[in-house]
């Protein structure tokens, strides 16, 4: 770690992390990472009509790791699933003023946690659906 | 002020040393080399802390040679021993698996330049395996290099001991010292060293100064080539202000140790690692079961990344490290705790705590209690808690399915 | 106080350089590798400097690396270019013969290693041969080395010509600026450098730090391995408050340099310069014929011995030296004052004096009266002298007589 | 030159060397050396019935050079030719409390100028007495 700075964004969002915790009645929760690897990162939506209304984390890993999971979660409240769908890791890396390059796979797993999260919930709502 | 707890990452300058310093940057600013006065000054005092220095360790003032600090010694020593005619016969080299990154890296390059590298294991305290050194150390053996003092751990190897397999098998022994100077006593010639390294800024000296220790016989190829400094073995312009802090800061720093100084770190340390214990579950102490140098606590706290607690940490005016400073800048998690056959999913999230002359004991409880806090509020965060406190285990079972986890990532590498 | 006429071997560090030096000595101690705070806002100084010494030569700052000082960074071109895969193929090296003694050695040591060495040599007035070089630079040559100004007398090469002959056949491009930065505009884009040295104890900064330029995409086998400092390029803790120290030294020797500092230093070394021929016979200025850096002066005093000579002079508090400093605590007469055609006899007598910012012209009077005073001493004492008054001869008829001896010894070894 | 420290009775043979000069009625000369290596010492010496009663040198050379000619001088005179034979170049080292090592040659230097001195005296009254 360090030999990079965080910006003062990051910094923020990783000391006063924004959506913070569980939601207990999620509609789609996805968990990507690996704790061999240093990040794991838990994304829990909850989903209306095909938007997304609120939305939580749970990260294990770096600053960098947190700030993205809770700027993530920022992102996506008030978007269609369509919408979410578009936000690319390189999205999640600027609305934070960037992150140091060792530190942009954050951004990366933040973007797979939004996806894996959306395929739970398309899962659940098709085992309804049945 | 924050509790600076990161000393094994370095020190600052003692106010005595810096005086000691002044007169070289301001008044005495000659060249050793210079044939004038102005300069044959400075050369006369770089040769009274070279003689400082050789007795601080117990030995011959011409056998010290200055360098840039510890990791050009230690680059000099691997790279400089596998230049001479020795290596044309002995063509292995045996190292620990816990050395700083400047021994372990330049052995990797040797390895690449066709020398057998054979990288001793430890076992989970942390100490190099005896065993393993016995099998190891053999005929062909040009060099071991074994560090007395872990930098992560403060575990304290059995150097005296491998010492002795090395010379039966006519191999040389090197010891990079950094971290034991200073906070245990070190005996060169009772450790039975052929080449040592020490380091200014892990002893209340200036940085980008050190010194390698070569016993007299032994011509290691230089690294530099230059003028006739330092009798070619390590040429360029002296640094004489750092040269002579460092010096001065081996003196003071030697004197408090015979004076206790390192009693009352040992106690507050310990006093650190109960408090801690006291208030905070499902954390392990590393290289507990070892000796270590009294000043070195390293935790490892189950479900937590060390890098958002030491950031944590700093940002409430706690000063601590993640490992070693030099290893950072990776996202590798650290290969002393790997060796030491921790998972990684705890290695990443181990803290080292490393003590010095001027902490206090208020500062050791405050450090307690915020740890403890930042701790619950990462977990609290972290999926792999939610996990494991829905799951109803215990974290030594945890421990189990977490290690058997690691070996399987491991073997589908 | 002490006349100080040896800039070129180190100078002092200027009261404003220590100043921004001493807040790293004292309150800002972190080591710039570390997480926390403490260590980040050292890092972020150093790069600051980084900007600073990188805007100074008109480079980009992460071209630029840090190290001990020159010597390291020109080992660590020449050592570092042959460990590259264009090694493979280019295995000539071409360097001047009157380089500094680290690349000097380096080469020598390279060419054990394997590589084709070529050595160019200089006109009688220092000057390196373009003809020569335009011979010797080939699509085989790896590397070209050749400095701006020569430590010694000052002279300043062709630089921008060779290194374009050099980009003609794909061949990297090299230049020890260490004596010129400061006492010429240096331009590395102008020059066409791919790798630049430079030194802060020749600019009034502290000793034991300096810089390599290393153009971005040409990736240098390292000297030293440990950890990630210098992007793994320049591995080992920093010098921060060496680095700092360097830049602010830098930005005050350029500022100096566009008010004029430099010259009123030429001047005053014009002064001494007439004064010397004024009142001594039988003397040679050294590279006077060629353009020199403003500060230096570089004399033979016929039928004297330069040691001698400078002993005396330091004796009357006027400290000069007799060639570089580094290569002194050796027999061995200049290789830059032999490689200009100078017989051995002579260049034994060779005195430099090199200016710096504080000299007044009063200090340069009471110089070359002390010289003239020192040389008719040290003349009375030599049996040459006395064979040269017998002889009848005149200088110039002496000096040919001298260099025939001279070659006819030489043929006899 | 430097990386070593004259001893101060070199230093102070340097300063003031003892016996600098010629000796215009010498009865042995001695010139060893060569300029090429930087180092050429002569010497004066005034010798009657079989005793040097007078010394004198000059020197091209650095300071040890100076020194241990000026040095030769001193501790010749009053001696016979025989007992002048046997100072070593050790003791004209000696008499200066020790030269550094680099150095050493110039005591070997004023050693063979005494030889050669006494040599060109002996050759002289050779010729004398044919
Ligand atoms: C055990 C050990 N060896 C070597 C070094 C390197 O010393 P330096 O920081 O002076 O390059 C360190 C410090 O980082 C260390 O802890
Ligand atoms: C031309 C030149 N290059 C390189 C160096 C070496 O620099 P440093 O003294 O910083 O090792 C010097 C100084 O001695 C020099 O004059």
């Amino acid at each position: 770690m360090a030999g990079f700075d965080y910006s003062p964004k990051v910094m923020d969002y990783f000391m006063n992390p924004r959506n913070m915790g569980e939601l207990e009645d999620a509609d789609g929760v996805g968990t990507v990472g690996n704790p061999t690897c240093g990040d794991v990162m838990r994304l829990y939506l909850k989903i209306e009509d095909g938007t997304i209304v609120d939305a939580r984390f749970k990260t294990f890993g770096c600053a960098a790791a947190i700030a993205t999971s809770s700027m993530v979660t920022e992102m996506v409240v008030g978007r269609t699933i369509s919408e979410a769908l578009e936000i690319s890791n390189k999205a999640v890396a600027e609305a934070l003023d960037g992150l140091p390059p060792v530190k942009m796979h954050c951004s990366v797993l933040a973007e797979e946690a939004l996806v894996a999260a959306i395929e739970d919930y398309h899962e659940r709502s098709d085992g309804r659906d049945k | 002020m924050s509790v600076y707890l990161d000393h094994n990452a370095t020190t600052p300058v003692r106010e005595e040393v810096l005086e000691t310093m002044l007169p070289y940057l301001r008044t005495f600013f000659g060249n050793p080399s210079s044939v004038h006065s102005v300069g044959r000054q400075v050369r006369q005092a770089i040769e009274e802390a070279r003689a400082t220095v050789a007795s601080g360790l117990g030995v011959r003032a011409r056998d010290i040679y200055f360098t840039s600090g510890g990791t050009e010694a230690n680059v000099m020593v691997l790279m400089g021993a596998t230049g001479t005619k020795q290596a044309e016969q002995r063509r292995r080299i045996v190292i620990s698996s816990v050395e700083h990154p400047s021994v372990l890296h330049s052995a990797k390059e040797l390895e690449k330049r066709g020398f057998e590298v054979i990288s001793l294991p430890v076992d989970e305290r942390g100490v190099v395996s005896l065993d393993h050194a016995r099998q190891a150390i053999d005929d062909r053996t040009l060099l071991v290099s074994v560090m007395l003092a872990n930098n992560e751990t403060g575990v304290i190897q059995p150097v005296a001991e491998i010492s002795s397999m090395a010379r039966a098998h006519g191999a040389w022994m090197h010891s990079d010292l950094v971290q034991a100077l200073g906070k245990i006593p070190v005996d060169v010639k009772g450790l039975g060293l052929d080449m040592a390294t020490v380091s200014s800024h892990k002893i209340y000296g200036p940085k980008a100064v050190g010194a390698v220790y070569v016993r007299g016989g032994i011509r290691l190829r230089p690294l530099l080539y230059g003028g006739h400094q330092e009798h070619r073995v390590r040429p360029g312009t002296e640094n004489p202000a750092g040269i002579i802090g460092f010096a001065r800061a081996m003196e003071l720093v030697l004197s408090d140790m015979d004076q206790g100084v390192m009693d009352r770190v040992e106690e507050l340390r310990d006093m650190l690692e109960q408090e801690i214990l006291k208030r905070i579950p499902h954390i392990r102490i590393n290289g507990g079961g070892a000796s270590r140098v009294p000043n070195t606590l390293n935790v490892t706290f189950g479900f937590v990344e060390g890098e958002g607690l030491a950031l944590m940490l700093d940002a409430q005016a706690i000063a601590v490290s993640t490992g070693s400073a030099c290893s950072s800048g990776t996202l590798e998690p650290s290969h002393v705790l790997i060796a030491m056959g921790m998972p990684h999913e705890l290695a990443h999230g181990s803290i080292r705590f490393s003590l010095g002359r001027m902490n206090t004991s208020e500062e050791i409880m405050e450090t307690a209690q915020k740890v403890a806090r930042v701790v619950e509020q990462l977990r609290s965060m972290s999926p792999l808690y939610e996990d494991f406190t829905k799951s109803g285990m215990d974290f030594g079972s945890y421990l189990v399915k977490v290690g058997s986890d690691d070996e399987k990532s491991a073997m589908e590498e």
